[in-house]
């Protein structure tokens, strides 16, 4: 059994006092498809923040592919196979959509020479040919030459997923795919993922669509007021009593 | 001799503390670099300056300059604060900058670019001590930059317009939905600033009988390390970081001449910047990580 | 050519070169107030060579780059750890550092100024900034132009994908003293005089005001900044001051009304409005 | 972003359409004025005065038969501007001569302009010492701050005014201003065996001088020499006045402005210093102010009184019709470049030449010699003291 694409051990956060995150431990195996849910503020964007370092953990350790990378600066944890995307869209509206996505492979330009050919000239060759090609697997490359900050809000949540895909991660973090999307989208979204999935790509993904993690995720983990406090497949979890108290709340017998 | 030179330090030191609160206030409560001030200064004066000129009486005059200061303060709001609310201070700043410009290019063709005498509108406006000799003018700046500084604190602490404005230095978003007219506040702050400002201008005049269309520059300059020295925000800092400034302007004279002047005083604000950017006594009214 | 017009046209080469030294830092959203700084250390730099040492016009250029970049990436470390107004702040005390020394230091002349010996005519200056010209609208074609873009927009996210934030930001901090300097360089060969009173903290404003009005997001901003900059003037030659005032109206004007400036990628076009106001809701 | 270019092309070439072509019969003369800008209180009425004396001189039937035409620019003081304003008269006007630039600033870029262009230039108030010596065809009609104050001390040593202890207080960033605290006066006090205590430096665009004054309080001093530009003066007047310092401030033509008394108000007495122009000298001098006044008062400015500087560029009108008199210039634009030099030559060796206010010579370096009138404040006016020829 290889080692986890990502793993999460006693891993703790509080903001002045309040503890946001607390012992949250667990493993996302290679390839594998994995829900994080819960109710608002349970958690789940900090437990994205902190694996992609956007802030130190307290306590606690996260290793991907068993290299130890808490300690590694956020600039680093990307060449670490990590990339995400995020709740409230945070692209670079006055650049082209292939520029947005052209970014997502900044972790993998080393030294000069990256910066020195000139890629908007050059039509369809390196940098641009690659960013059209992730956009393609997304059927998003009639996009391609638009301002990023005059699309609608569903086809900019779709973006970010190519910029993150650009930088070649082992393990893509989604925060909210779905959100924004109609029935029709969300289906075609997790097909797209289905079919990355099948690739290899490990996905870990904070949704509040039910339906569409069912469709699209083998296993869940329930996140409330910070820790965990079910983790399986949606149907174990559903008959969860404390999952569906977290949701619903106690009832009143 | 060195008592005079430490008056004459205080002195100067109190026209930075005056420009200096104007501000740090606007800095401290809505967020607004405002670079403009040093024109509303200088156009309280060459308003009352002009007037006077003309014969028109002294008081009428003198509140005429508080008035177009008070105008210019608003045009500001209306032209930059309004559209760019909430953007970053970085257009703001830039904003303001181009009214300084345009201000001070207005008054050098009205009324002329060289140096005005301002009529010594009281035969002697100083006192003396022996032959140390204190500028009246200062001293009520002075006076009143103190008295300002503590009737704003117990404005801002003790009153419901002061915690409004604290809730909206906090953040406007939020200060807007708990109901606070925000902009009716803002413009309150900006007619206040525009007042206080063009009061300190006419104070200067009276005391250094002397007005000019680039009187703002110098003095703004100096008024802005005054702030950062004392702590951006804070309206103690504005007053301890004048001070400091005016003594330091005088010692260097006495002691190494007036061309080490600049560098000494920029020195001092490049290190504090760099070491301690929240200034000496740090962003009170607000934190300033923010900005 | 005309002599009036040779002399706009160098004073149009400089105002270029300089407001891609303004550009530059604004690009990722830094106002740098020590542009009239560095433009002295590349004026007097340049001169010094060439008077002193012999050296050939375009070794005086180069050197004043050089000098420039070098006491950038010196006073770089304890300038950039401070962000926004405090970075203007910092800059600004610099430029009025570097001015006074340069006012105070006999062997330039202090208060009377440095004669320049070597006279450049007006082909260099219009090459020199054909060149700078050339490369700058280059990198805007290269993936340079979209960290810098990315910079500006969103540190954080940037930083997530792998730009160095602080390297990028010292790489941008001293070109933007080395294209100051080329701009002082030019300015001293051709005016064949510089004094220290003229690198003033407005000459480092007025030059950020013309490059926003010009617009900070597209490589052509600056270009078009410094041509209503030098031209503009010229056009009221006959209004006396008010050309000044028309000038700061205008500024504030396209402050107020269209921070992004004249040549702005986004929000442009017909639904403009519309998107901005959807920008800012956001 | 094409239509905006070719727009601001278009504005290009309508700028300079404006320059009109030189009509063949006329001598053409720049002049190169600071209109707007720093100096714009002492440049304002240079025009009325240089219009004076063309007129004048095509009055009484120009110069060989031909008129002078002016082709007027403004500088706004800028350095910059004054080099475009030579190469646009040179290369654009065929202009024969320049009248200005104005200041020390503009002249340190537009003589070397000037030289290159082989075209004579007539700076009106620069004063920096040695600015002209190394340029063949930049001279100035004004003379170094060492002959005035030199002419002061004189007039001080000649009416056994006190003047046993000095002190210097001289501006910092003002390269006339500083030239004079450091290379003039030093020399000058121990040449008249005075003794020189404290030297203060203030900017000259501070607006406190009270701890200077209170340096210069400490010393006691008889006489204070000073070196700075007229507001300055005025500041330190006051200051003195307002901490009590009884002394005599002895100056240089930077403070030589006929509103100093007025614009003093009480403050500045026994204040002396050297002026190349008097008003109430003779009779053409009264008849010269009197003229001047009526334009300026027509052209609604507030000043009436003539400054030295606007006789200064009265006087290089007539210079140039005399030096072009003498060389027997045509004005065709084909032997210009050829008349340029000879009027070059003729300004080298310009010797006593009669005009108003005093002789005219030009020395070595490029600089006037012409008398100079010592002049104190009593009450709000200047009261002569002598006349003095360097």
């Amino acid at each position: 059994m290889s080692a986890p694409a990502l793993e999460l051990a006693g891993v703790c956060k509080s903001f002045g006092g309040l503890s946001v995150v607390h012992d949250v431990s667990f493993s996302v195996a290679q390839g594998e498809r994995v829900a994080l849910i819960g109710p608002n503020g349970a958690g789940k964007t900090t437990v994205f923040n902190l694996i992609t370092g956007v802030y130190p953990v307290d306590a606690g350790r996260v290793t991907a592919s068993d290299r130890r990378i808490d300690e590694l600066p956020s600039r680093k944890r990307i060449e670490a196979g990590i990339a995400r995307t995020f709740q409230n869209i945070r692209l670079v509206p006055e650049l082209d959509v292939i520029d947005n996505v052209i970014l997502g492979e900044q972790s993998l330009c080393k030294g000069i020479r990256p910066y020195l050919a000139p890629i908007r000239w050059l039509g369809d060759s390196g940098a641009r040919a690659q960013a059209r090609s992730v956009l393609a697997e997304i059927d998003l490359q009639r996009f391609d030459r638009q301002k990023a900050g005059g699309l609608p809000y569903g086809i900019r949540k779709q973006i970010e997923i190519a910029r993150a895909l650009m930088a070649g991660p082992s393990i893509l973090l989604l925060d909210e795919p779905a959100a924004g999307l109609n029935a029709e989208e969300a289906a075609e979204l997790s097909r797209v993922l289905l079919k990355l999935s099948d690739a290899g790509l490990t996905l870990l993904i904070i949704e509040h669509d039910m339906h569409f993690v069912d469709q699209l995720c083998d296993h869940t983990i329930v996140l409330n007021f910070g820790r965990k406090i079910a983790e399986g497949t949606l149907a174990e979890i559903r008959r969860d009593p404390l999952v569906r108290e977290a949701y619903i709340g106690r009832s009143e017998h | 001799m060195h008592v005079q030179q430490i008056v004459n330090g205080l002195m100067l030191g109190s026209v930075y503390v005056f420009v200096g609160i104007a501000f740090t206030m606007i800095i401290g409560i809505i967020n607004f670099v405002n670079f403009s001030i040093p024109a509303l200064f200088m156009l309280g004066a060459m308003t009352a300056w002009a007037l006077l000129n003309v014969g028109v009486v002294a008081p009428l005059a003198l509140v005429a300059g508080l008035l177009v200061g008070i105008v210019a303060s608003m045009a500001v709001e209306q032209v930059l604060y309004k559209r760019l609310s909430g953007r970053d201070p970085v257009i703001s700043l830039i904003g303001s900058l181009a009214f300084l410009i345009l201000y001070e290019h207005l008054v050098i063709h009205i009324l002329g670019s060289d140096q005005q005498a301002f009529p010594a509108l009281l035969p002697d406006f100083n006192i003396r001590f022996g032959d140390i000799v204190v500028g009246l003018g200062q001293l009520c700046g002075f006076a009143i930059s103190i008295l300002l500084v503590f009737g704003l604190s117990y404005l801002l602490k003790h009153t419901p317009v002061g915690r409004n404005l604290r809730a909206i230095s906090e953040s406007t978003e939020t200060a807007t939905i708990l109901g606070i007219n925000v902009r009716r506040h803002v413009q309150m702050m900006f007619v206040a600033v525009g007042l206080f400002t063009a009061l300190g201008g006419l104070l200067f005049s009276l005391n250094y009988l002397q007005v000019s269309a680039l009187m703002g520059q110098e003095i703004g300059l100096k008024a802005i390390a005054a702030m950062i020295i004392g702590g951006v925000g804070s309206i103690w800092g504005a007053v301890v970081g004048g001070m400091l400034i005016g003594i330091l302007e005088v010692t260097t004279i006495g002691l190494f001449g007036a061309d080490t002047v600049d560098i000494v005083i920029y020195a001092l604000l490049l290190l504090l910047l760099v070491v301690r950017p929240s200034g000496i006594l740090g962003g009170a009214l607000q934190s300033t990580q923010r900005i | 050519m005309t002599g009036y017009l040779e002399g706009i046209l160098v004073v149009l080469c400089i105002n270029a070169v300089l407001g891609y030294a303004a550009y530059l830092p604004l690009s990722i959203g830094q106002i740098n107030l020590g542009i009239a700084g560095f433009m002295a250390i590349g004026a007097y730099t340049s001169a010094i060579v060439t008077n002193e040492l012999g050296f050939p016009l375009i070794l005086g250029l180069f050197s004043a780059i050089a000098v420039a970049a070098v006491a950038a990436a010196l006073i770089a470390y304890p300038v950039l750890r401070t962000t926004g107004i405090y970075l203007a702040f910092a800059t600004f005390a610099l430029n009025e550092i570097v001015r006074s020394l340069f006012l105070n230091i006999e062997l330039v002349g202090g208060a009377a100024g440095y004669p320049v010996a070597v006279y450049s005519g007006i082909l260099f200056p219009a090459l020199v900034a054909a060149v700078v010209t050339l490369l700058m609208v280059y990198s805007g074609a290269t993936r340079a132009h979209i960290v810098l873009a990315s910079v500006r927009r969103d540190e954080a996210v940037s930083d997530l994908f792998g730009v160095n934030i602080r390297l990028v930001q010292l790489i941008v901090f001293v070109v933007s003293a080395g294209l100051a300097a080329a701009g002082g360089s030019l300015y001293a060969h051709y005016f064949s005089f510089i004094e220290a009173q003229h690198f003033t903290v407005f000459l480092s404003i007025t030059t950020i005001l013309y490059v926003v009005v010009g617009g900070t997001r597209s490589v052509w901003g600056p270009i078009v900044g410094a041509l209503i900059y030098t031209f503009l003037p010229e056009l009221l030659r006959d209004s006396g001051e008010w050309r000044f005032v028309i000038f700061s109206a205008l500024i504030i004007a396209f402050i107020a009304f269209r921070p992004e400036g004249i040549v702005a990628p986004w929000p442009s076009g017909p639904g403009s409005l519309v998107a901005r106001w959807v920008g800012r809701s956001r | 972003m094409k239509h905006l270019v070719s727009g601001i092309a278009l504005t290009v070439l309508a700028a300079m359409a404006s320059t009109s072509p030189a009509s063949a019969e006329d001598l053409t003369l720049g002049f190169s004025i600071a209109k707007t800008g720093p100096f714009v209180s002492l440049t304002l009425t240079n025009e009325i005065a240089v219009d004076m004396a063309v007129e004048e001189i095509n009055a009484s039937g120009g110069v060989n038969g031909k008129k002078i035409r002016l082709i007027k620019f403004d500088t706004g003081g800028d350095p910059k501007q004054a080099s475009i304003a030579v190469s646009r008269f040179a290369k654009d006007d065929f202009a024969l001569g320049v009248i200005g630039p104005f200041s020390s600033s503009e002249c340190r870029v537009a003589f070397p302009a000037g030289e290159r262009l082989k075209i004579p230039q007539i700076a009106i108030a620069s004063a920096a010492p040695k600015l002209s010596e190394p340029f063949a065809y930049g001279f100035r009609n004004s003379i170094n701050e060492g002959a005035i104050i030199g002419s002061v001390m004189k007039a001080l040593k000649e009416k056994g005014l006190p003047a046993k202890t000095a002190a210097i207080a001289h501006a910092t960033d003002d390269v006339v201003s500083k030239a004079i605290g450091t290379k003039v006066l030093p020399p000058l006090f121990e040449q008249y065996g005075i003794e020189q205590k404290k030297t203060v430096t203030f900017q000259y665009k501070a607006f406190d001088v009270s701890t200077q004054v209170s340096q210069i309080k400490a010393e006691n001093v008889d006489i204070v020499g000073l070196g700075s530009p007229p507001e300055a003066a005025l500041k330190l007047a006051k200051e003195l006045q307002r901490q009590e310092v009884d002394v005599r401030l002895i100056a240089g033509t930077p403070a030589a402005d006929p509103d100093l008394p007025k614009r003093m108000d009480g403050a500045g007495q026994r204040m002396t210093i050297g002026a190349t122009f008097f008003g109430g000298y003779d009779e053409s001098t009264k008849s010269f102010s009197e003229a001047f006044a009526e334009r300026a008062k027509a052209a609604g400015i507030a000043r009436t009184e003539p400054n030295m500087y606007d006789v200064n560029a009265y006087q290089i009108a007539m210079i140039y019709a005399e030096v072009m008199r003498r060389a027997n210039v045509t004005g065709k634009q084909s032997e210009v470049a050829a008349e340029r030099v000879a009027i070059q030559a003729e300004l080298a060796k310009l010797k006593d030449f009669p005009t108003l206010a005093g002789e005219v010579t030009f020395n070595a370096d490029g600089d006037a010699l012409k008398p100079i009138y010592v002049m104190e404040i009593v009450g709000r006016k200047w009261e002569l003291l002598g006349v003095y020829n360097p």
